[in-house]
């Protein structure tokens, strides 16, 4: 049931989260989540940022972890868009929208879907700062996020 | 005959995208193929040295060192990820 | 530094994200909640809902919950948009967005303020059903949902 | 004087949506002004029954029974909340 896409072009989030509510009468919730390249990380100025990704098991990973998300919560749908390619600071890099009758369900549904992403989905950041170009190394904060929802219950206390 | 696919540092250091590769007889693994690439230089042994992070995938599904392989098999190597 | 407006108009959620990135570079995550106007509520269709507030209060109330949630997360900016009026199934009714440089903190941020706003905000929502009109009646999980918010930590295990 | 406000099914109830209110006496609070509004007739009481939800905002923000009031004071009575 989820919509996923991988593209170069940028995204609306308005007409993303439009999509999930048209001709509904039964979503009650949309919980959105957008992320955007910072003009700095770990300390270095950013000028410019590089997606790579795996063409295919992109895909598949998303739509494995939406999947997941959708046997967890109480969802009616969900979207997920992610870049590639050249961006800027500025930049919308990902979109996560989740729509459910109830707000509890579509903000943790969302944010799972996000820690999930970060840490499953064939994605790379090569960044352009003063010093040169440079892989961004995965971060032990992300796995964390990630290990959150894994065990008895839904990672919340 | 499978195919290695290398992604983002992994394939600039390698400087290798993607390959055909002969499978290994018997009943040959992930484990089985990763020793293989370490045993052609200082480069590949260093990439795959046990201590470095590195993340496998066959087929497009998030394998390990034990994920078996037949021939036709899409195995690809890449450090974790960092999307989003 | 919150934006809050109370308003009988439909809102544009696109634009309301867009306007808390636009211009930035030190955004990286964007949380959005929108609140639909479901068809049905505890068992019983819902042709149309209205909504009253208390103007003046609604303001100050949904300012004073963005302060306090300033004051426990790490975020850049927020925005609050309430409609008031005559709303049918499928209308959106309310919209938070707050952003920030990293997405735990405009996660937490967002729901926490519509968990408050839920219990704090003086709105209230009359429906029109199959059997006449009637005052929703506020429900103890929303409570519950604020309440998680209170004590030592961040309402989080 | 204080201003009274009644808001959604509370104002319906009481079929009123603003009053001017004297201030009693002496050190006057919510509860003092609640105690007066029971006094009315039975939908007055009914309404303020100890055991019904309701709330209370002394110039727009949240108060209780305990809350001082002085002259020129906006009280306002309404049900528990149910935006969003």
């Amino acid at each position: 049931m989820a919509h996923v896409r991988v593209q170069a072009e940028p995204f609306e989030a308005g007409r993303e989260i439009a999509a999930l509510a048209e001709g509904r009468r039964d979503v009650g919730a949309v919980a959105t989540f957008v992320g955007l390249v910072r003009d700095l990380n770990e300390g270095a100025e950013v000028s410019r940022m590089t997606l790579e990704h795996y063409p295919g098991m992109t895909e598949r990973a998303l739509e494995e972890i939406c999947a997941e998300a959708a046997g967890r919560w109480d969802l009616i749908d969900m979207r997920v868009v992610h870049r590639v390619g050249p961006l800027e600071p500025g930049d919308a890099i990902v979109l996560v929208a989740v729509s459910s009758a109830h707000r509890g369900d579509a903000f943790a549904a969302c944010e799972f879907i996000m820690d999930y992403l970060k840490t499953r989905a064939p994605f790379w950041k090569k960044e352009s700062t003063l010093s040169g170009e440079r892989w961004v190394e995965a971060r032990s904060s992300d796995d964390e996020a990630a290990a959150r929802w894994s065990g008895a219950g839904n990672g919340r206390s | 005959m499978i195919s290695l696919l290398y992604f983002a540092s992994l394939r600039e250091r390698l400087d290798c995208a993607r390959e055909d590769f002969a499978l290994p007889p018997g009943t040959p693994t992930v484990g089985t193929v990763v020793d293989r690439l370490r045993s052609r230089d200082g480069r590949w042994s260093e990439a795959f040295a046990p201590g470095r992070a590195w993340r496998v995938a066959v087929n497009q599904r998030m394998a390990d060192l034990a994920t078996p392989l037949k021939p036709g098999d899409e195995v690809a190597f890449f450090p974790p990820v960092t999307g989003g």
